[in-house]
């Protein structure tokens, strides 16, 4: 069990002597993870709660599917993008692939999914709760939507953080369309993967140490924004 | 399915599992002593770590000084040669740095690097990456010093062969790849041949027993027998005649009559 | 509250949503027939109240009616384009629920969501809060108020967006007397400046107060419906006779 | 984009031929997720649920931990693991590595957070709004968490299915415990991972395909039985 | 019910829970001083009764003697080891929560709760049903039920466990004429048989009809606390005289 000593010392010693290369590729993961959130929020949390709100023929089948993607393999998202990202790709002429963007854009269609059926779950149970109550008063249903999704900010708060999760860990798809290459793409999992293939386990494991804290830090930041409010509202 | 069969575990690397060398080679081993071989294909430098840890039985990787290493700190009992391939250069077919057909591997690798070509390396400890470091200072450069056009244009991708593959072709880069994966890799794009030949090119396969003193576990005669076979005529005949799309891939160390076999290929999912 | 009523009930302009016409109404759940066979016709002008047991079809009427519920059978119409129907009806609810802010905030959504012009709002929202007696409580975080003042504060809600129609679903049940008693002089005042009252209520005195016309309910039929002084004086029913006496009804 | 097509009419023979290869894989994928999301179950909802009734000092840390643990990189959990399982490790006697078992044990701890976390967010929630019926009622804690628990089971229906996804669609820590040996760990996930490493990229997304088709099944047959549920309760 | 609340009230082997003593008892939420130094001794024997506008504190000083919340000052003493006491009272909220089952799983539950003996059961759930009318609907689902069949199955709940002390947070505001009687004579015989109740409510008639003694609650502080009789000839205080007269109160 020596590796995982190993491990914690050699995480405290990255940390501690504020290594550049590890601190360029935090922020990027950072930069990358939290602009793929936001932006899976902004399409997510609406379209999760249109699916809890609105009533349409097909309606079901778009839930299932929408659950059924929380399972799609990162991989499988990265090469599709690939595809076509690539230069022989419809979007080729972009010149996205291997960029950040590209890691972003995996990301953000990766978190989706989960932000939206998950914000379906909550919403669909509150809209049930409300329904008569905003009918009643004229709000129309894409009033009730808005309205809702705020009733249930504590709650979508625990749904974004699952989001959060997903792109900071995930590895397989910015792998794939952000190659790992150092100084542009290398973010914290790619590292690891790197570390751990290279067989420099303890590094590996240090790097995922690091990247854990990193992930409970913001999560203890979101949690105490979260009990503020709920100080504030009563 | 092959829960009850004896068996042993073979760490390896991908180009000989991703070439389609070992779906050649074992089940005629398991057709001759009834033992199965289970291959975790990793880089060389973690197939050896696995090695270390005693989660491996057999070794089958190629980096010389490595396997070396590792018998001279007790982890493997011998390490005996089975068979080497070749490493080749691939880059864009326009060739910016016009080293097609060039016999030099190191003249080669000095003008891609001096005209400041974007050249795409492993850069993951793997038996490849290993063996362009070497290539690298064969060449007398510093790949991260000596670059024409200032850093960025060499780039590591800290991945496997394939994924690196998949990288260049996109990026039109130059790269080191060894044959198999080379032939048997399907989304070339724009990348040909260019530099072939070059006895520094060669790339020798040990293989070695884990040392059962380290790790009472391991199934030392199995492991033996599997090796004694991979250095048997009828082991080194098998690898002889393993083509890939009617290529020789890998060459036994010892010559043997080429058996009329079949071809063989890669075999995938869904490969009849 | 009870100056503005008419000018948003706008008989001139708009003319009237009313008569509402119920022509064998029915609705079933789980296979059972909750309510069956209800016809009436509720005009302008006046209270009606729904009086019957527990459980006799009160609440499922007045929803069916403000089209919360989309009957099982039969029908449910209004006067006028059914666009424009529910935007000039407001309904409390028995059991109301709050949005988790504040009780004036609660008011302010209504008013937007009803697209009341934003020059009005303070004005009602001030009217709104007097009359039910909430001034002290505008900034208290609705989902914590008691019982009763949950109650006022749907009551509010509805008499804001000054509604042509409104239903009220016991209004009255957790109120204290004081508030009961107000509350009954604003209904007879909307009342008689022009918006129609249709509430259902337990309690019997209050129902004698302010009825003009009274629906019995029974076991999710309605077994009369008649001007409220002949209800009192004498029901035709030997349901609602006992009802009135105040036995139980099996 | 010929890729797509490629991909989509290779699915389409894989599965038309019932290639006797890729059902061994599909089965494989399919005992481990699940097996692994009925354990991560039989601990989460229990622990979410503990979490969402009982109060106790560093019960917020507690939570946050959960909420970060949602973004453990399957990489350096499959590592960790590793080191535990290897032979020269405290667990190695046991023989578990490169065998089916590892791997369902990976996705068990991969899919304890997430549930866990999902569960305490609705649970939470409930018992806001039920803690004084039940305390009145005189039901202790732990009978209050298991009538919530049974309460929310359609809610924590989507919990659970975020749950399998996570497990389903996992590809770093099986592969590292597993090993993708053939015919004996290797699953869905890492046979796309290594057709991708080969160049077989129509291939991969093939099997991607298949994966996803599989997990829509799959979910339509749990939104099925909730919606008889849901029926049955009126 | 009647007949069975004395066992379980259990004066002889057991000893009384009673009395209950609350002094200087206040609480406060968001930094405002929602009750304030209320101070009283209830003795078992007879029904106390709470009155009070909407809002005066009736809800908070229910839930605090019953163990709800935590007092922000002052205490809240019974007679006996903390665990025991609770688990011979019950009260039935103002706004009760029942489960997403069936009406007599919801009683199943609130036995199998209370530890109940097996052999108990089943009668006991019979005689709930009964008392509260509630028979033909034991398989209905809980949170389908009307607003006032919901509060008969809140009350059935909290009688078929057969407490010592009951707390009725105004128990017949959703109930119809019929069921409120009936369920006042039911209080008024599981009274006599050694169960105390203490319970709110805005019906003065019926505070009247059932109060041994009353206290009176204005603006979070307890005004007056008398036997009945002699509040409802004369009350102390100016606010209890105003709201005798159903005059509001600012
Ligand atoms: N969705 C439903 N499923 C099953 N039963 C229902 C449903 N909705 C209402 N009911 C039943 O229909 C009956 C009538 O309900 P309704 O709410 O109209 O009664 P009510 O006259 O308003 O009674 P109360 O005076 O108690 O409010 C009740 O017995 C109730 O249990
Ligand atoms: N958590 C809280 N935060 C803020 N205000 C609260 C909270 N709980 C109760 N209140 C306020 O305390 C006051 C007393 O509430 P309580 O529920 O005891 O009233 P009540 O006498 O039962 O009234 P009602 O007759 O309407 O039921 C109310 O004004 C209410 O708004
Ligand atoms: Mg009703
Ligand atoms: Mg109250």
């Amino acid at each position: 069990m020596s590796e995982f000593q190993d491990a914690f010392v050699q995480a405290a010693r990255l940390l501690g002597r504020a290594d550049p290369e590890l601190l360029e590729i935090i922020a990027l993961s950072l930069r990358v993870s939290l602009t793929a959130l936001v932006l899976a929020c902004a399409v997510g949390l609406p379209m999760g709660a249109a699916l809890g709100v609105f009533r349409f023929p097909g309606r079901r089948a778009a839930v299932t599917l929408l659950n059924a993607l929380m399972g799609l393999p990162p991989v499988v998202l990265g090469l599709a993008l690939y595809l076509v990202l690539s230069r022989s790709g419809p979007l080729g002429f972009l010149g996205l692939l291997f960029t950040p963007t590209a890691m972003i854009l995996a990301q953000w269609l990766l978190v989706i999914p989960i932000v939206a059926a998950l914000t379906r779950q909550v919403v669909e149970d509150l809209h049930e709760e409300w329904e008569e109550e905003f009918r009643s008063l004229g709000a129309g249903r894409l009033r009730s939507l808005f309205e809702l999704l705020y009733e249930a900010r504590f709650q979508l708060a625990t749904a974004t953080l699952a989001g959060f999760g997903r792109a900071i860990a995930e590895v397989g798809a910015v792998l794939i369309v952000g190659g790992n290459i150092a100084h542009v793409t290398r973010v914290m999992t790619t590292a690891i993967a790197m570390e751990t293939n290279k067989g420099e386990l303890s590094l590996a494991l240090a790097l995922g140490i690091v990247l854990v804290a990193l992930s409970f830090l913001i999560n203890a930041g979101l949690v105490a924004v979260q009990e503020l409010g709920r100080v504030a509202r009563g | 399915a092959a829960e009850a069969a004896p068996y042993i575990v073979l760490a390896s690397t991908t180009s000989t599992r991703d070439s389609g060398l070992l779906d050649w080679l074992i089940p005629a081993f398991r057709a001759r002593t009834g033992i199965d071989v289970r291959v975790v294909a990793v880089g060389t430098g973690r197939a050896i770590r696995l090695a270390e840890r005693g989660d491996a039985d057999v070794l089958l990787v190629h980096h010389r000084p490595s396997e070396e290493a590792f018998v001279r700190a007790g982890h493997g009992v011998e390490r005996f040669e089975v068979m080497w391939n070749d490493f080749v250069v691939a880059g864009p077919r326009e060739d910016p740095a016009g080293v097609r057909g060039l016999s030099d591997v190191a003249v080669a690798l000095a003008r891609i690097a001096r005209g400041g070509h974007l050249f795409v390396s492993r850069g993951d400890e793997s038996g490849t990456h290993k063996k362009e470091m070497e290539l690298w200072r064969a060449a007398g450069i510093d790949p991260h010093r000596d670059w024409g056009a200032g850093p960025g244009a060499y780039r590591e991708t800290g991945t496997g062969m394939g994924a690196t593959l998949n990288v260049a072709s996109e990026l039109g880069a130059y790269v080191l790849v060894d044959r198999g994966t080379w032939i048997s890799f399907r989304n070339r794009g724009a990348l040909d041949l260019l530099v072939v030949g070059d006895p520094l090119l060669r790339n020798p396969y040990g293989v070695i027993l884990v040392h059962p003193a380290r790790h009472p576990h391991v199934k030392a005669e199995l492991g033996q027998r599997f090796i004694d076979w991979l250095l048997s005529d009828a082991g080194q005949a098998r690898i002889a005649a393993f083509r890939l799309e009617g290529e020789v891939l890998f060459h036994p160390v010892r010559d043997v009559d080429p058996p009329a076999a079949p071809g063989a290929s890669s075999r995938r999912i869904g490969s009849p | 509250m009870a100056e503005g009523a008419r000018s948003a009930a706008g008989f001139g302009e708009r003319g009237s949503i009313l008569p509402l016409r119920v022509e064998g109404l029915g609705y079933r759940a789980r296979g059972e027939w909750l309510l069956r066979d209800v016809s009436f016709t509720l005009r302008a002008g006046g209270i009606a109240v729904l009086l019957g047991p527990n459980g006799a079809g009160k609440s499922l009427t007045l929803r069916l009616c403000h089209g919360m519920l989309r009957p099982s059978g039969g029908l449910v119409s209004w006067n006028g384009p059914p666009a424009e129907v529910r935007g000039r009806q407001a309904m409390v609810f028995q059991r109301p629920r709050v949005l988790r802010r504040s009780v004036r905030a609660n008011l302010a959504f209504a008013l937007r969501a009803r697209r009341v012009p934003r020059a009005l709002r303070d004005a009602r929202t001030r009217e709104a809060l007097a009359v039910t007696g909430l001034d002290a409580l505008e900034h208290r975080p609705a989902h914590r108020l008691s019982e009763g003042e949950r109650h006022r504060l749907a009551l509010a809600r509805a008499f804001v967006v000054e509604p042509e129609v409104v239903f009220l679903d016991e209004p009255t049940a957790s109120l204290d007397p004081a508030a009961t008693a107000a509350l009954e002089g604003a209904i007879r005042r909307v009342a008689a400046d022009g918006t129609k009252v249709i509430l259902s209520t337990h309690d019997l005195g209050q129902a004698r107060r302010l009825a003009d016309e009274v629906l019995f309910f029974h076991r999710g039929r309605l077994l009369e419906k008649t001007p409220a002084e002949s209800f009192f004086r004498g029901p035709r029913t030997p349901e609602a006779r006992a009802f009135l006496k105040g036995e139980l009804l099996a």
